[in-house]
């Protein structure tokens, strides 16, 4: 694998081929389906924060006109324990629990029953008649109070996990997570400067446009379809036969587009409700959740409290860092708090170094994935250190972390030595951007931050069919988030060698093609790129013997290039090429169709590093934060759609953003979420940025047939430490909370003196 | 023997012991031998990923493992 | 249920329908005439994902009375392609990848269509900010602002 | 409890007599303008099915006029035809500005002033630039028309001074006196779609030797209810509303707020923008008198 190769398809931005649906309102979403006979099913919310339920009148509900069903917990099978699996992770009685509460609601917002009934508005008649009696408790909301030993308990039956022994009493720690490596107080000693901090960041939501919705329609057998907005329709299969103990042959889940998810549609919240409605109500259901449902039920990620301890040489060489790292988990364990810990310091080399991180439970959501989990939150602290000890020393934010900088062969502190990965490049490529030597503007500060995520590779599967006239069609099973079917066609389309127009992407349904992962972890364009690759291969391995077969000549006297089979050289100079479309054409005389197929548990997935820098300019009176300019540089390994990658770096700078500045979760003392709106939940507008100016480095990952990184998720890490050591050294105050909202940075600069 | 390093979360399997040489020429093999070596503890290993020589598997159950190989225990990473 | 009947032209076509009287047009739009083209993100107009026109002003279809439609004329994201084929903005946002997930897609297209009707050569900060009520949370808005701005430039001086 | 329903009345009287009915049978009526609020109420905090009274078919309330000393604008005209009206951004850019910020280019086809006003939202941005102006309310009723000034017309947290059976028909203001000028600011975290943390309007008269003769400051956002502030007008009247005029109109509305700390902001930060706003919008105001006339 070479950068030199020149590819006619890859690196290109083409039209996707799904583009034109989705411009003129014909792709259907979520929400976007009615089926004949359809009704409507809506969930009752409970209005504490913490509370045991006593007992559910169901009664009155039941007996409304144009009311079908009605389900509590009481209608579902005794759940198993055990991990879901997937990427979902977590506990499947967890899970259960969290779609729909038995014994307790944990959180404001935590579903207690559900209705079906002929229209929505006779749905919302009907939950208002039902009657619940709560006992209610005293919520825990506050991370450092959840974790005291006498804090009022979530689940009597929680005894935190990973610790030597198991302890005697139950607690909202969760588990706890350690890693080390070398004799931390040898390597404070041995600095010259040590900087340490306590940094807090919000719980925030992915905020994705699309509630979730779904419809599902049961027949008497049981046999059931749901059709569903989903990041993995094989996963929210698997989830809901565990929920419901069915039998995964009687369901099928459809994959309809998908308006957004970032992590949060990898789990299920909607859809065994849905289901147990149809069963019950003999009828299709369709089911939406509001905004605001989305806001109090469904998964934000972790606020957390990071402690960060750094200590460096005077020429910046650092020689220990020590972390304390605390993750909401909300409701139910499973805080990102292990990926937390290995990102924090993975992107320098550390001879010394020690960790600790903790899984906590409070009376909020509970937390989904988001976007390189828990990387944000722990990487934030680390590099808002970093940019101290680099104000401290005197030494440029970028020549601080080229000094410290892994690179293949590093020890990386979660384990393994990296293979070639682009840290150096990212920041060498940074040290000479036009954006980065100009002059910083009046009033403003320019903030630097490193960025990290592993990426994943797990299960994929890719079919190639050979239409008649020689054209393509792929069947995958990653539903399309963010352009993955124009990336999965230019992938085909650079190895068959046939034209990209000439291609149409299929996400296939959980019973037409093979089972794949959530499009997540970045795994798309890597793991089920690799699928279709490995698909075309296989096609084009038939169609030479095809060929040879029509030729008359061994298979492997024939080559392929350019789309066609040729004969290998030496072979009779006679022989004409043959193209796809013609062997398509004659495929009925040499064997039947042509069908390729692969599947894969891809490994081998490349790290993601990326440096960011930002301008902030801040008012001095109100403390309004404002973003003057922003560029992200990022590894993707090999970008195959040029456009799209960069659209994942901007979106991610966007969410980074609005997370740094405005975006948080607000409580009051009884545990009710504040802003479940995007009114007062505030994510970036469009007049809130500016352009967003990216940079693609490429060096490829070994392990990909192009190269492929996966680029989804490090995008997010850096802006937080960006924007908050920006204003930093806009306003020569540091402020280690986020967000950066204009009452809490008025208030610093007061407190500095103004 | 593969050197084998234990993420210090799955040291409650291990008795606190952080590395160990184990004789395995699969990843099959050593989740034997580990579970030999400290009766129970397969589970928690098999629910891990793992590096062998730097190269991360979410799920290595076939992955040859070289005599001077190394093996790390991690846990394994999700995604958004 | 009291339900009201009312007549009104969608896209030029004329169109009767019942509904209840506190349903928003963006109910009706989707849930009972099946043009589910105009998307639901909020239904509190706080993310315009449901921009249409009405009367050939820009509006959230969530914050409009189905009732209140009788005799008036609404556009959707249905009506913005013709029999030529796609209108220019939505061939912009295609070329410019200006569409991740695309759920936010057709109320920017709508607005931006209103945007280029008031304002034919709008500079970076009108568009940012006619499009403030315009959330989309995949992009970070640059590609959009790209697309409307090259829509712009077509439709001001086709080529 | 009956069901919701809807009517869209033809005039004046029209509306006056539904509502009179249904104050009378103790039924729930409720007047629908641009919709923007109410329909959102609908939909969450406020769900109780009601008489929803359509006055956009009342031809007075979507008049606009600005012929002779008076001008007229009607409770359902919404803001982006305001925006729209060039006479009426020369002779009130800040009033317009503050129809300008009322949620998005979507929100502001359908809201209107009125609206705004009858909403009663102590953040509501219209209302403090309203009272700058000196707007007054037009009010129907069963006993007849009254008016009252727009600061009077706001009682408490969405509670306006309307009896039962009455409904606003539309606001007057005085076309400004030569060497007049308003303008309007307001803090919010985003730079558009959001709620006022503090919001301050601001008119201004100048005479011709850029002496400030009248001034009218009107603050939201900071109290249960948009406020006019008289000592901020009087501390600008008398100077040429420099910096020291500024920062004493400024403390008279940090001195007159009464502000809580809720989700958008602490008490203490409002009390500290509220002036800082004061100073920013006055200063504006005055530079645009300076180029009214004065």
């Amino acid at each position: 694998m070479s950068e030199a190769i020149d590819y006619k398809v890859i690196g290109t931005s083409p039209i996707r081929p799904d583009g034109v649906d989705k411009v003129t309102g014909r792709a259907q979403y979520g929400a976007d389906l009615n089926l004949p006979n359809q009704i409507y099913g809506k969930v009752l919310r409970s209005p504490h924060a913490h509370a045991r339920i006593l007992g559910i009148d169901t009664s009155r509900a039941r007996a409304m006109p144009g009311v079908f069903a009605v389900i509590t917990g009481a209608d579902f099978p005794e759940s198993e324990r055990g991990a879901i699996g997937g990427e979902g992770g977590g506990d499947v009685s967890d899970l259960a629990k969290n779609i729909m509460a038995r014994d307790k609601v944990l959180y404001h917002g935590h579903a207690v029953a559900a209705v079906a009934a002929s229209s929505q508005s006779v749905a919302e008649a009907a939950l208002a008649a039902i009657e619940v009696r709560y006992e209610v408790l005293p919520p825990v909301l506050d991370l450092l109070s959840a974790m005291q030993p006498d804090a009022p308990l979530l689940d009597p039956n929680c005894f935190t996990k990973n610790l030597p022994e198991k302890p005697e009493r139950p607690s909202n720690i969760a588990a706890v997570m350690k890693l080390g490596r070398g004799n931390v107080d040898e390597g404070f000693a041995q600095a010259d400067v040590i900087v340490e901090g306590e940094y807090r960041i919000p719980m925030a939501h992915q905020g994705y446009i699309e509630p979730h919705a779904c419809v599902a329609s049961a027949n008497e057998q049981g046999q059931t379809t749901v059709w569903c907005c989903t990041q993995g329709h094989f996963e929210f299969r698997a989830m809901t036969a565990k929920v419901l103990r069915m039998n995964i042959a009687d369901l099928k889940f459809i994959a309809s587009e998908i308006g957004g998810g970032f992590g949060g549609k990898t789990v299920v919240y909607l859809e065994p409700l849905a289901v147990l409605l149809s069963r019950k109500a003999r009828r299709p259901v369709k089911m939406m959740m509001t905004r605001e449902e989305v806001f109090r039920a469904t998964g934000p990620t972790s606020g957390a409290i990071c402690r960060i301890r750094l200590g460096a040489r005077r020429d910046g060489t650092f020689t220990a860092a020590s972390a304390w790292l605390a993750y909401e988990a909300g409701a139910y364990a499973g805080a990102p708090m292990g990926p937390g810990a290995m990102t924090v310091f993975a992107p320098y080399v550390l001879e010394h170094f020690q960790v600790e991180a903790f899984d906590v439970l409070v009376n909020k959501p509970k937390v989904a994935a988001y976007r390189a989990p828990g990387a944000p939150q722990s990487m934030y602290a680390m590099e808002c250190a970093i940019d101290e000890l680099s104000i401290r020393l005197g030494i440029d934010p970028i020549d601080l972390r080229l000094k410290n900088a892994a690179e293949a062969g590093t020890q990386a502190p979660y384990g393994p030595k990296f293979p070639p990965i682009g840290l150096k490049a990212c920041l060498e490529a940074a040290r000479v951007h036009p954006n980065y030597t100009r002059p910083v503007p009046a009033g403003a500060g320019r903030g630097v931050a490193v960025g990290f995520w592993f990426n994943v590779g797990m299960q994929s599967s890719a079919e190639v069919h050979i239409n008649e006239n020689g054209t393509v069609t792929l069947v995958e099973g990653s539903p399309d988030i963010g352009g993955s079917r124009a990336s999965m066609c230019m992938m085909a389309a650079e190895t068959l060698g046939v034209p990209y127009e000439q291609i149409r992407a299929l996400i296939g349904d959980t019973e037409s093609t093979g089972f794949s992962n959530v499009t997540g972890g970045s795994r798309t364009t890597f793991a089920t790129g690799m699928a279709v690759v490995r698909a075309c291969e296989d096609i084009i391995a038939q169609c030479k013997a095809r060929a040879a077969a029509t030729w008359g000549v061994d298979a492997d006297q024939v080559l392929w290039e350019d789309g066609r089979a040729i004969p290998a050289p030496g072979v009779n100079a006679e022989l004409k090429p043959l193209s796809l479309a013609e062997i398509a054409g004659n495929a009925a005389r040499t064997g039947g169709p042509l069908l390729g197929r692969a599947s894969l548990n891809a490994q081998g997935a490349g790290a993601g590093f990326s440096v960011n820098f930002a301008d902030l300019a801040v008012d001095r009176e109100t403390g309004k934060v404002d973003v003057l300019a922003f560029t992200a540089i990022q590894d993707a390994g090999k970008a195959i759609h040029r456009a799209y990658v960069e659209g994942q770096i901007q979106g991610g700078a966007a969410q980074g953003l609005g997370w740094a500045l405005n975006e948080e979760y607000i409580y009051d003392e009884q545990g009710v979420m504040q802003n479940a709106g995007f009114l007062d939940y505030r994510i970036p507008v469009a007049s809130d940025l500016p352009m967003i100016d990216t940079q693609i480095i490429e060096v490829p990952n070994p392990s990909h047939p192009f190269g492929v990184r996966g680029v989804g998720e490090t995008p997010i890490v850096a802006p937080l430490a960006a924007a908050a050591n920006a204003v930093a050294r806009a306003t020569g105050v540091r402020i280690h909370d986020l967000p950066l909202a204009p009452p809490r940075v008025l208030a610093a600069l007061e407190a500095a003196g103004g | 023997m593969a050197r084998v390093v234990i993420a210090d979360h799955l040291l409650v399997y291990t008795g606190g012991q952080h590395v160990v040489e184990l004789p395995a020429a699969s990843f099959r093999e050593l989740l034997e031998a580990l579970d030999e070596r400290w009766p129970g503890a397969r589970e928690a290993f098999a629910r891990c990923a793992v590096a062998i020589d730097g190269q991360i598997y979410q799920d290595a159950y076939l992955e040859p493992i070289g005599k001077d190989s190394e093996v790390f225990f991690m846990q394994r990473i999700e995604g958004g | 249920m009291n339900k009201i009947q009312i007549e009104t032209a969608i896209n030029g076509e004329v169109v009767e329908f019942l509904c209840e009287p506190q349903q928003s047009l963006l109910e009706v739009l989707r849930e009972t005439l099946g043009r589910t083209g105009t998307k639901e993100g909020c239904a509190t107009g706080d993310c315009g994902a449901c921009s249409v026109l009405m009367d050939g002003r820009l509006v959230c279809a969530c914050l409009v009375l189905a009732a209140e439609t009788g005799g008036h004329a609404i556009t959707t994201i249905e009506g913005i392609a013709t029999d030529a084929g796609l209108h220019p903005i939505q061939q912009k946002f295609l070329e410019h990848a200006a569409l991740q997930c695309g759920i936010c897609t057709p109320g920017l297209i709508v607005a931006t269509k209103a945007l280029l009707e008031k304002h034919p050569e709008p500079d970076e900060t009108t568009i940012r900010y006619w499009l403030a009520g315009n959330l989309c949370r995949c992009t970070g808005y640059d590609k959009i602002i790209r697309a409307v701005q090259d829509a712009a430039r077509e439709l001001a001086h086709p080529a | 409890m009956g069901g919701f329903s809807y009517a869209a009345p033809g005039s004046v009287d029209e509306v006056v007599t539904l509502l009179g009915e249904h104050a009378r049978a103790g039924r729930r009526a409720q007047v629908l303008a641009g919709g923007t609020d109410l329909l959102v109420q609908m939909r969450g905090v406020d769900r109780t099915p009601r008489t929803i009274v359509d006055i956009k078919g009342v031809a007075e309330t979507g008049t606009l006029r600005l012929d002779g000393a008076e001008i007229f604008i009607g409770a359902a005209i919404p803001s982006a035809v305001l925006n729209d009206h060039a006479e009426l951004a020369a002779l009130f850019p800040g009033l317009l500005e503050s129809a300008d910020l009322i949620g998005s280019t979507q929100i502001q086809g359908r809201a209107s002033l009125g609206g705004n006003l009858c909403n009663a939202s102590p953040a509501g941005d219209t209302i403090p630039a309203l009272i700058a102006t000196g707007a007054r309310t037009v009010i129907a009723g069963p006993a007849g028309r009254r008016e009252l000034p727009v600061e009077d017309f706001v009682v408490g947290v969405g509670r306006n001074a309307l009896a039962a059976g009455e409904f606003l028909v539309g606001l007057k203001l005085a076309r400004p006196a030569p060497g007049t000028a308003d303008a309007y600011l307001r803090f919010t975290p985003r730079t558009e779609m959001d709620i006022a943390v503090a919001g301050c309007g601001v008119s201004v008269t100048l005479d011709t030797n850029g002496v400030c003769t009248a001034a009218r400051i009107g603050i939201g956002a900071v109290a249960p209810r948009a406020l006019l502030v008289p000592a901020a007008g009087q501390a600008l009247v008398g100077t040429r509303i420099d910096d020291a005029a500024l920062a004493a109109a400024g403390a008279a509305c940090s001195a007159a707020a009464s502000p809580i700390t809720d989700k958008r902001g602490t008490a203490d930060y409002r009390r500290t923008i509220i002036a800082v706003l004061c100073r920013r919008a006055a200063a504006t105001a005055r530079d645009r008198a300076r180029g009214a006339g004065a």
